[in-house]
């Protein structure tokens, strides 16, 4: 099947898609200096401001983070291609003020070079900038090699919870430590059942056969991980969260998040039916299903499948999570 | 043929590497459609489109400045692990530059040395990792030791981009353990790494660039 | 391409995704006697109660609009069937108090014969409904016909005012009015540009053939319009917001409403796309674009196109429009 | 065979037509795939399944109730609009026979006639507009004409069924007026109409059943 997107031309589809994402957001974001994503009502300035950086044609991520009790600013990249340092730089230089800036970054080779290179301009320019890369896909490494984790989803849970500590006026350094706590805490995996194509180009972005699925596969279609025959909601769930559950080493008693993130063409529905079976599986565990959020956050195109993440939570992380935001992706009263 | 480098010859050599990628840029996204995101030939144009534009729009005369604005526009590519990395490539050549208005062969050498080295901080991979490291460095080698040898700018690039092919082909029997192309383990064996392939194409065209000029 | 979804036994499919829906709002919605959806914090008795009912399958539709500020209660049918007449005299009996009930109905078959029953029933037993019929599909029939007009994503803005109305005090009387209001400002048109499978089935629901949309696509797949060479996102804008705009006679100084309701597997990034060419069209015009929304609201299962709503509004409906909700699909602070 | 219609013919009646649906069901979903949404053969087993199921568990004896249950099951199917058609027809039917515990083959007729009446108040398709309309008013009118002229209740009940099958083949050249498949408009000519057909199927069900129990 050819591609069939409603697109004009390729060359200005990220800035066109920005004019209007930032339409259908009015009132909540706009678009300032060279596309970099902003509040109207910016955060005030005795609070420390939280930036990021990634590829576009991911929607709503990462933009659709960028609200009061979340982001601060996004720099969004051409389609999955991390935005190169100059822009990252001006993000970090709008953003800059005396409480500190909190860089998220993904883990992806393109977004923490630029990120790297940003940041050791932001350090020669004395500005008050720290980094914590989230890096949570257990399929594309160990948890002694974090490195090779790449950042899928779980961007969305430590953005939360950062955000609300910095709108609560908690310092760098702290909003720094429960980015990071959240980050250790979680854990996350993907099933692909169908491919996409890349937007510009029209290439296959992930050829999946037919009754075939593939667990652990990237954000770009990046094959990392198993091909399997296509299998039930319930069993999905049961090869999928207990490598989850020990990765984290969640324990009976433990309380957590649990977020299925559609990528593409994937309903509801199905999720709906992966989060049931989870349910059940963690009773069986004596661990709680404390908080829970499907929907699509971070998508890949129309590719068809899912990322499942899960959090432990402590109290603080509990009510961070549970604190306002005004995020066009997530608005939470 | 002179005996330094001067803002002439070096934009004719940035404007050969252009068009040696500008030729090869859809080879170089089926290369990286076998174990990336198929995006690299996309993203080498518009890496030489910023090249090109930032000669024509560098107000400073000097090699410093113009490889400065080279390697800023670069960097101002959304692509993934290149920009970043070609981008630091030049802004480091510029500033190894300080005070060199017109840099002699070793003075040169030494430049792409420095370069060479402000990529290798952003990055671990060596060679042997299926990089474009794998091209870089023995182009930036076989620059040096030709220059030691008492080659002119227009033989040590010609050796360098010979250094540098080999090294691209070298790659294709090599597992990749950077980049994305990681994700996909011993199949990326038999595939030429893009990146380094996009490397050759570029010491392919500083040479025919500062022939051409000379 | 045969289907490839994430289900368990089809027969279980819409009781499971609804366990699986009120777990991911938990705290929001609940289930309720023969699987209605209610809220969890139900609305003081004195003020009006807003009831639906509608085929499964398109969620978030219609059971992620039961929220303070929308509905009080969801009648969710089979996949694409509208659930029987029982159920929902049992939803009307719940709802039922002094101020009154509100039926908001679609117009499909299946949906207004279950709401004339269980309505035919309430009447006898001496309850307080009223109901409105969104029909807003400009496709299948002209506004002087308006049985024929299929209701599409519209009854969202219809839900939404007359919730907003409800939660204000207005009484059943004046509920209706803004419902009906609402309803009589409102057009849809939409396009459709990849098929479905039906997830119990497996049957294909709408073959589009390759480099080929449909405009004038109901939500079943039922073929109603326009088969043409697919389009770029402008054009495609350009050849449906005039038609709706002459549907609801829109006229220079109009302040208007645009939904853009993805149904599966179109992106957020090409939604963005079109909305920036409404805009665009729009101040040509001398045309408000007051108020938006864009995202998956009504959906089709993996289907690709949207639905584009337009409404005029005026100053109470705005300030309807604007009031809070907590529903899942839509939170409004 | 006797005078009056009793439980046990109805129940034989009833289960009659689950049979000839379930045998059939997957045409019937076939005919709903040209211009609707393919689902009717599910629906009627649904409903059939229902209608058994509300037979069984039936607790008061009496025709009145048993229709009454029935009828209500079928509503309760989720289904479009096959289960509130069907639903009233049973629904009114029961209400009909107030007061009549073993009706004569005219009282049945005219229940038979109560229950069309309740499908009419539900829509306001007409016979040639390619509904369960174009089976259901022959069906009625051939049971009735029967009944007058004396013919015992199978015999008018095989009439009907011949009735209803002629009307559901008749659909086959209408375009459709109501239901999904009018948006398909001139294209659904040339189909049978599923309702109708499901309609006429019913019929044959209930004359077989009320045969095997003579
Ligand atoms: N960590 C890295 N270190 C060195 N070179 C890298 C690294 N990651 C990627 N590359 C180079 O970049 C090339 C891919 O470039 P490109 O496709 O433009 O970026 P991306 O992989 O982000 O899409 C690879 O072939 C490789 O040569
Ligand atoms: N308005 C109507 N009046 C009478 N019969 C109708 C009407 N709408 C549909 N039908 C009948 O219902 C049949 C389709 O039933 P079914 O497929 O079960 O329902 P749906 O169309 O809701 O999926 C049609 O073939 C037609 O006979
Ligand atoms: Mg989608
Ligand atoms: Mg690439
Ligand atoms: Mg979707
Ligand atoms: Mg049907």
């Amino acid at each position: 099947m050819a591609m069939k997107k409603l697109i004009n031309d390729p060359a200005n589809l990220v800035p066109e898609l920005l004019e209007g994402f930032a339409l259908a957001n009015a009132g909540k974001v706009a678009l300032q200096g060279s596309n970099l994503v902003v509040r109207t009502s910016p955060k005030s300035k005795d609070k420390v401001a939280l930036v990021t950086l990634g590829g576009s044609g991911h929607e709503p991520a990462l933009s659709g983070f960028v609200g009061e009790g979340m982001l601060d600013i996004s720099v969004p990249g051409e389609i999955f291609a991390a935005p190169g340092p100059p822009r990252v730089i001006e993000a970090l230089r709008l953003a800059n003020r005396e409480a500190g800036v909190l860089l998220i970054v993904l883990n992806h080779a393109g977004d923490i070079m630029s990120a790297k290179i940003a940041m050791d301009m932001a350090k020669k320019e004395g500005l008050n900038v720290k980094q914590v890369l989230t890096h949570e896909d257990i399929s594309s490494g160990s948890r002694e090699n974090p490195d090779d984790r790449r950042g899928l989803v779980g961007c969305l849970a430590v953005i939360k919870a950062a955000g609300a500590a910095a709108e609560q006026g908690h310092s760098l350094d702290e909003c720094l430590a429960i980015a990071e706590r959240m980050e250790r805490n979680m854990a996350t995996l993907a099933v692909a059942v169908s491919g996409a194509t890349h937007p510009c180009t029209g290439d296959v972005i992930a050829e999946i056969p037919e009754d075939v699925m593939v667990v652990g596969m990237g954000q770009h279609g990046e094959a990392g991980g198993g091909t399997q025959s296509l299998k039930t909601a319930d069993e999905t769930a049961d090869i999928m969260l207990p490598v989850l559950l020990e990765d984290i080493q969640a324990k009976p008693g433990d309380e957590l998040l649990v977020m299925l993130n559609g990528v593409g063409s994937t309903t509801l529905m199905e999720l709906y039916l992966v989060l049931r079976r989870i349910k059940q599986i963690l009773e069986g565990k004596g661990i709680t299903l404390a908080r829970s959020l499907v929907g699509e956050y971070l998508t890949v195109q129309e590719m068809g499948g899912f990322q499942m993440c899960v959090a432990r939570l402590d109290e603080e992380l509990k009510a961070l999570w549970d604190a306002p935001s005004n995020a066009p992706a997530l608005t939470v009263k | 043929m002179p005996e330094t480098i001067d803002c002439n010859t070096m934009t004719r050599m940035l404007r050969g590497a252009a068009a040696e990628i500008r030729e090869q840029h859809e080879m170089l996204s089926r290369l990286d459609s076998v174990g990336g995101d198929g995006d690299h030939g996309t993203t080498m144009l518009r890496a030489m489109a910023n090249l090109e534009k930032a000669i024509d729009a560098s107000a400073a005369p000097g090699l410093k400045p113009l490889l400065y604005d080279v390697g800023w526009a670069i960097l101002g590519v959304d692509g993934g692990a290149t920009g970043p990395l070609l981008g630091t490539l030049f802004m480091s050549m510029s500033e190894a530059l300080e005070g060199k208005d017109a840099p002699n062969p070793a003075e040169m050498a030494a430049a792409f040395e420095a370069g060479l080295a402000g990529v290798q901080a952003q990055t671990k991979a060596q060679v042997g990792d299926k990089t474009m490291i794998d091209a870089l460095v023995p182009a930036v080698a076989a620059l040096r030791t030709s220059v030691n040898g008492g080659s002119d700018i227009v033989d040590a690039l010609r050796r360098a981009a010979e250094a540098a092919e080999q090294g691209a082909a070298a790659t294709r029997e090599l597992q990749a353990r950077f980049g994305r192309a990681r994700n996909i383990k011993e199949k990326s064996i038999g595939t030429q790494d893009p990146g380094a392939t996009s490397v050759s194409l570029m010491f392919k065209g500083f040479w025919k660039g500062a022939e051409t000029h000379a």
